[in-house]
């Protein structure tokens, strides 16, 4: 490191830092900074990747942005430690973007523009490209390697325990050993580069921790797949959209590792590409309607086109579980960007009066729990079931507690008349006759028995028989039925976390998602300045009773969600009949997943201007920790 | 498990080999016009699935909206029915299906409902040669909304025929041939003789099976060369600017023998030529049969008869390899790996 | 009329009742029904047809209810005081149907089935089968003119002037006067039997008065095709769809007769029948994006289809009208029903964070002004704008003031640059710069300028300069201008219309679309019961600041709607931040037009049970009459 | 109005009959991957056009969502372009053209885009016979979601022609000439020499012109037989489980005379095989250029070129009977009756 630079004030951090790769997409950098990441999940440490590529295939700006907090808080920060920037073209830019006395990592063989210098940044300059040139022939040897270099690089630049990565690469090349070898040569040329060249570590480090307990590093939609598997989905029908379509690839890799059937080798499970979306729930409600668990996974376009279907599957009341992976809208919007914009679109899809239930993981392991769970859910309500999550959730590596999964655990299919009960049956069997008073109907599965059961699933209005009528009368009772059925759903959902402070608090919190990391550290930050606040993370729509009553304990709600226009604030306020004054919308859209800073800023900044001085509630004054 | 034959059987009536009669495979009382098309192809339908002896509650009556996609309700009352939307009983049928394989799928739709909105998924059940009989009523019309062209040729308009057809008229045939479809028909909703063979042949067919069945709409035949008596009626209407008025018909039946051709009048006094195919036409080649409807159709006739199948089709099951048994008949043990798995899972991901 | 039935008490009434047709669709009685409503309302009677029709085409039960009343109360009132019964089918439940003291009409060609007798009511037997098979040869004008018959009995019976009807015969049939003389003369039949047969007229009569100035009676689907010939629509692009058909069936029929070139016999229009309603909206969007007047029209199924382009339409802004017949849903439900269920669904269309504006005509003559002004609105603020009127207004025969265009009004094309604009342009075009800052921007045609003002437009993210872009501070940035310009729209739409009680009251009513005639009529009705009550119409979403006003205004307010889950008084609470007590809902969504005597008795009873009672403003204390 | 040429324009550079240079005809850069067929595609759209003399803001450039509908950005840059929305830009086109019957549209199209989602609407463009050009950029694949198989053959992929297709490819030139597009021809984006001439007929044919340029995925051709230099890298993505690997490609290009066969060989190691048609065909008579296109597929060859072309199209604007003067263009006074009318019409209503 230079002389001056040495006597510039410098980041000086340990287990704490904020790091952002800065590559070309198509270079084959995934990978290599996916080895960066794990190997400080493997020493211990909690870490948060998380990928802002474009959308395109190859050619453009992509950037990696890693997250390392021992105290655990994986939410993103905001602002940036370290950048690593292998890409020219947005280096100017990667420049400006690191914190005053924060370090600037990039590829030397050509000399940096004079123009693009800071004085309060630290600058280490490493000839990638130089030192691919001398080491391999091959040009695309050349570009992949070069990426595991400056990882190398790093490892001895931040400490990082040098065995750990060559056993991830083991791991990772485990059948492939050819691969071994050159990858830790790669990786020892960066390593000793840095050492010969550099003051080794420099002021941010890392050291070994053990605060990662027995987590995992999964994205959502993989738990998602594996949340289908176990949740004993059949019949996957999709069609392919970023960022969804890797939860119905995970949903395949292991279904065709673990639902093939040894003896024959058929697949205990089909996946069907459909034309379109429209197709594609289509043909999940034409499965569920016939006995299978069936499931599509999808984005807001996706969502918009399914529209009709779901309005049917409402109405004719067939079971079908979508999962929307969000993404920045309206229209095509930014197809690599997150957001939580479907909210609305979701609850209320469809013409005429329609409800749907909504469930919002907010980790890998809701993720899978929720999707199993959904099955069950909307067997016994049918209805369909929208698992709403995230491309930030979904498509990166998240820290999470391992999935479990309970063996004792039997499917809930819901009310089924199988053929005895039909035919020990002597009334006539509805189909639409609400016998347990809950709203939820017996249905049969076609082809149950020759003569009793049958019934005409239609789209139309009918009476109790599943006979058609225009008979305004019956078709009231119908539709008051439904929301009989809601009613029964908000015991059915699962309930909100609700986490107060120490001695409860008059102001509340209430947030969904992916909102959650961020939120929970804004409040212990909040905390810091003596700023207690309760917090409600919503599981699911239709809200129970808990919800409303969390609203009506707190004299100011912040009402945290990444979309413009407080979609989750206005459906609370519709559905609990709420006074909208009590609950402040703190909003998050750029695209971007939002920030602690971001939270705790907003809300300091309102309580302030409204100066309002949160009360703690007397204890005793229900002041539990509820989770 | 088994069970009692339907008690209400009547001694007197015949039986089919599971002794069931003609009524275990009617339906509920038709709401179409009198006279309708559709009406002749659900009676074609019940003596096609009664003289085939399937077992009632064993097929999936599935279709889109339109007149056409009504009729699933009047006939195989003891069978499941699902009336969808408009224009996507294709994707529907794929799930079903995909979800029990073990059942006998009949789709039921309307030329709007196909060569209209439905197109995209017609053309995508065709090529993932989905074991179903998909049954196009074709009128050539909207019936439901009253009457609007549809997409297919008009059908049975022979005072059409001359004036330049607007557009183009889309042949289902053509396309379900072209598109690789298993086994590929056409035929009159009025001659039984030739449409109840073709409706046991299709639904016993392995595969995709097409049949496009040309069915009058009484109602809205919206062609001027009419006969007297109705012209005083249409005056009427047109005067009062009101389509209310629908006299009653019956039903056009027409019944000819193979390699000959017929023609039918329709209601409106229009004519159709149709040709039943002869046993000449090599039925296992799909280039012949795309030539030959070209040739008749040029020469003003329609064909009809069954015109390509193809005797062991690929199901969509094959393709996939999905196992034997019906996967909605897979229980949880079949289907969950259970927590040890999971774990190692688990661990795949430190 | 048999003596017994002259003992009892019948009911007596002057222009003022309500008689129901129950006839067999496909037996042409449409037309006659229509001459019997059209005489009343020639004579100078307020009268109100309402077609309750079944979905198919032939051989089911069919409704045709008129209401007659002098004081111009045309919305439904509840209860039929006549019933002309031609359908066994239906006979039973017809008979229930009427009011004690009533009369029911019927062929009794076929004796009556005496366990369907009632004493409480008036039998009127006409043998209109055997009359025909007399006087008819042919089967088809048997069926026909026994529709004709009737009405001529219905002349004598209720004082109906005669030559009003052969008058309406003489002019419906111009052109085909060979059809005159055997209807006057089915109509005499029908007359002639009456007069030789009962004591005319019965209690309930008919008698000329002046009570509809220069209305006319015409549907609003007819209105809202005339809108758009007015309004300068030149492409139409649709897809057949109960309610909404009969619109572009009327701009059709109007188009070939005003929109044709003399000299070429060419089409200054286009009509293009789509595949479906996803391509008739792209359709219209493809054609104003070229800078023509385009629209569609449809109803709820194809509202949900048209989704993912509406939101397309939001975000690229692009303009588009599109008019909603709403229909009974959800899904296929209800499709000869009315219903206000769609308000939700097009409020907030598409995924991701839009919102679209809307229209609600109450009458024919909205119809056509809001369609016709729909297009200067849409052009103006760059984003759709849909219509919202339903079955009830859309397929019915109802009383309007004329229709009127003033000649001196100028189409306002909104912001367009010209060829010479552009030319004069020294500064780079930005189709996104919001130059006025009113978050509207200027956008150009396409083939305007060989070298200046050519952009691309896209669904996807973009910058000012219409240029594609990941940059969550552009995007942001843009999403905040959508909003502006949302609040600029607040100003473009029609305002409200305010009617208040004499001297105020501090109980509001709020409701829209058909509601109106309903609500007017059962505010006369408490205004009786001595409950004055404040009313807004809702003419359009945005909500100005006059609905903000009048909420505020007002201590209790009814939100009258038809649909079940108060999806207009959910947006009224969204939008403007109202607490949800204060909005009372009345909801009615059986399928049939809300009635007078529901909206009354529904606020009746609210008003004793939360013992409110109505408090009259302060003279002085705004209380001036606003419309 | 006249206006000035654009001033930036180098006196060095060749122009055309318009005095406009090739760069007036550019886009901005193409952000695909190096060496995609897409962008061969957009360098001859650009050379036609040029070579055309068309007035380059006279040009409308539509297209749906995929790296092929991406590419009207990359040329004709003083042409307004709308990138709509996936498979849906037929019915966006249909409008703009209704409007505007006085510019030129091009549409740009995947096969995913197409065959796929857009199915139903490709079809009913073609039916109408809009006055357009139709590409299909056709890689057999869904390039921008990362290489999903779409409903057309896989082209360019040899090891693949072996093992049953799983499902029946589209081939969507057979449905263009079934349906009645009014020219189908069909190329390979590395073929310059071909595919600029067929891309200035179509531009000039006065209705619906389709053209499927079969258009390789240099990142997603998911075969194994492939080159030892790539299976490296192939096997490190795979451990890896990431396809962030793009190795820089160069465009494949060809170039061989009517009449003759030619083998291309691509990024992947395989091979397709191209047939130029010769002057034999009857470019007049649909039902042959249907029979010989799937005479040489059977023959494991691809026919390229203009295989049919009706030189007397109808167009929409025909059919609908539009006036000349663009729709768009019309004024207040050609287009409201006015209020003398209007209470003529109010009492028609009394
Ligand atoms: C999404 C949607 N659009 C439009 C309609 C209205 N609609 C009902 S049936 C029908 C067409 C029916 O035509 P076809 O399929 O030929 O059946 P047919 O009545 O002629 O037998 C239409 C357009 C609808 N129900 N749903
Ligand atoms: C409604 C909708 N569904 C899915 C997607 C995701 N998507 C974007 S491009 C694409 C397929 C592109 O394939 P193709 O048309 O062949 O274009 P290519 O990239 O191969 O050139 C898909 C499925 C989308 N944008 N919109
Ligand atoms: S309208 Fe036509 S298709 Fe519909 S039922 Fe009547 S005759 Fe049949
Ligand atoms: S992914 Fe394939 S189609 Fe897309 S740009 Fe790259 S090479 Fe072209
Ligand atoms: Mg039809
Ligand atoms: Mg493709």
């Amino acid at each position: 490191m230079s002389k001056e630079a040495a006597l510039m004030n410098r980041i000086e951090s340990l287990n704490d830092f904020v790091i952002r790769f800065a590559n070309v997409n198509g270079t084959g950098s995934a990978s290599a900074n996916n080895l960066f990441a794990k190997a400080i999940f493997r020493m211990g440490i909690p870490v948060s990747p998380k990928n802002i590529f474009p959308s395109n295939i190859q050619g453009l700006p992509t950037w990696y942005e890693v997250r390392v907090n021992e105290k655990g808080y994986i939410g993103r920060r905001g602002g940036i430690d370290i950048v690593v920037c292998v890409n020219p073209q947005s280096m100017a830019k990667d420049i400006e973007d690191v914190e005053p006395g924060g370090y600037f990592l990039y590829d030397n063989t050509k000399a940096l523009d004079l123009r693009m210098m800071r004085r309060d940044i630290h600058f280490i300059g490493i000839p990638l490209t130089e030192i691919c040139r001398q080491e391999y022939t091959d040009p695309r040897q050349r570009q992949l390697f070069k990426n595991v270099i400056y990882v190398g690089a790093l490892a001895a630049l931040l400490n990082i325990e040098f065995e750990v990565l060559t056993n991830l690469i083991a791991d990772q090349f485990e059948g492939k050993e050819k691969l071994i070898a050159p990858n830790v040569h790669a990786l020892e040329l960066g390593f000793n580069y840095a050492r010969e060249n550099f003051q080794c570590p420099i002021g941010i480090r890392i050291e070994r921790r053990n605060n990662v307990g027995d987590a995992i590093l999964i994205d959502g939609n993989t738990a998602c797949g594996l949340g289908a598997i176990y949740g004993g989905a059949t019949v996957a029908a999709w069609y392919p959209i970023t960022p969804s379509t890797s939860v119905v690839d995970a949903f395949e890799t292991y279904a065709k590792r673990l639902r093939v059937c040894p003896a024959s080798g058929k697949q205990k499970f089909a996946i069907v590409q459909a034309e379109d979306e429209l197709a594609a729930i289509g043909m999940v409600i034409g499965a569920n309607w016939n006995g299978a668990r069936s499931f599509t996974a999808t984005s807001g376009p996706g969502i918009s086109l399914m529209n009709e279907f779901l309005g049917l599957a409402y109405f004719a009341e067939i079971p079908a579980v979508l999962i929307d992976v969000q993404r920045t809208g309206p229209s095509t919007g930014m197809p690599t960007r997150t957001q939580q914009s479907d909210v609305f679109e979701c609850a209320y899809a469809s013409h005429g009066d329609t409800k749907h239930v909504l469930l919002f993981p907010s980790t890998p392991k809701e993720c899978f729990d929720m999707t199993a769970s959904a099955f069950d859910l909307t067997e016994r309500l049918q209805t369909p079931i929208i698992l709403l999550t995230d491309l930030d959730l979904g498509m990166n590596d998240t820290m999470s507690e391992p999935l479990q999964w309970d063996d004792a655990r039997a499917y809930d299919r819901g009310k089924v008349f199988t053929a005895e009960q039909l035919e020990a049956m002597s009334e006539r069997f509805g189909r639409y006759l609400d016998i347990d008073d809950d709203g939820i109907c017996y249905r049969t599965y076609p082809g149950t028995h020759p003569t009793k059961g049958s019934f005409f699933t239609r789209g139309t209005s009918r009476d109790e028989y599943a006979v058609y009528t225009e008979d305004g009368a019956a078709y009231a009772r119908n539709m008051d039925r439904l929301l009989k059925k809601w009613e029964t759903a908000k015991s059915y959902v699962p309930a909100p976390e609700i986490i107060n402070a120490e001695h409860g608090s008059n102001i509340g919190m209430i947030y969904f998602g992916t909102t959650r990391a961020a939120a929970l550290e804004a409040i212990d930050h909040l905390h810091e300045d003596a700023i207690a606040i309760d917090t409600l993370r919503l599981k699911a729509f239709p809200f129970n009773r808990e919800v409303e009553e969390f609203i009506a304990q707190h004299d100011t709600i912040f009402v945290v969600e990444q979309n413009r226009d407080g979609q989750m604030r206005s459906i609370l306020i519709n559905e609990c009949e709420i006074n909208p004054t009590k609950l402040v919308a703190v909003l998050n859209y750029d695209g971007m997943p939002i920030t602690a800073r971001y939270i705790h800023g907003k809300v300091a900044d309102y309580l302030q201007s409204a100066n309002v001085t949160p009360l703690r509630r007397q204890a005793g004054q229900k002041a539990e920790r509820k989770s | 498990m088994t069970y009692l034959r339907p008690n209400f059987r009547h001694p007197d009536l015949p039986t089919n080999d599971l002794g069931y009669t003609k009524k275990n495979y009617e339906g509920s009382l038709s709401t179409l016009c009198a006279g309708c098309g559709h009406d002749s192809i659900s009676a074609a339908i019940v003596q096609a699935c009664f003289e085939l002896s399937v077992e009632p509650h064993k097929v999936a009556k599935m279709s889109g909206i339109g007149c056409s996609s009504k009729t699933p309700t009047y006939f195989l009352g003891n069978s499941h029915g699902f009336n969808s939307v408009h224009g996507r009983m294709p994707s529907v049928v794929t799930g079903a299906n995909m979800a029990n394989r073990d059942m006998i799928y009949i789709g039921v739709s309307g030329d709007g409902d196909t060569a209209s909105i439905g197109m995209g998924q017609f053309v995508h059940a065709v090529r993932r040669s989905l074991n179903m009989t998909y049954i196009v009523e074709n009128n050539g019309c909207y019936g439901l909304t009253k009457g609007q062209d549809s997409a297919t040729a008009d059908v049975g308009s022979k005072s059409k025929k001359g004036d330049a057809n607007p557009f183009e008229a889309i042949d289902l045939v053509a396309m379900a041939l072209q598109l690789g479809a298993s086994f590929v028909a056409r035929s009159f909703s009025g001659d039984k003789e030739q449409l109840v063979p073709l409706l046991k042949a299709a639904i016993s067919h392995p595969g995709f099976a097409f049949i496009d069945v040309i069915s009058p709409c009484v109602t809205f035949n919206n062609n001027p060369g009419s006969t007297k008596s109705y012209e005083f009626v249409r005056d009427h209407l047109e005067a009062t600017g009101t389509v209310d008025f629908v006299p009653m018909r019956k039903e056009i039946t027409t019944s000819y023998s193979a390699g000959t051709s017929q023609e039918v009048t329709l209601h409106d006094g229009s004519v159709i030529h149709l040709h039943k195919i002869d046993e000449k036409l090599d039925i296992h080649n799909r280039r012949s049969a795309l030539d030959l409807i070209q040739e008749y159709k040029e020469g003003g006739k329609i064909l009809t008869g069954l015109l390509y199948m193809d005797k062991e089709p690929t199901d969509l099951h094959e393709t996939v390899g999905t196992v034997h048994k019906p996967l909605r008949s897979l229980h949880e043990k079949e289907l969950c790996p259970g927590n040890n798995v999971l774990q190692n899972i688990n661990a795949s991901f430190r």
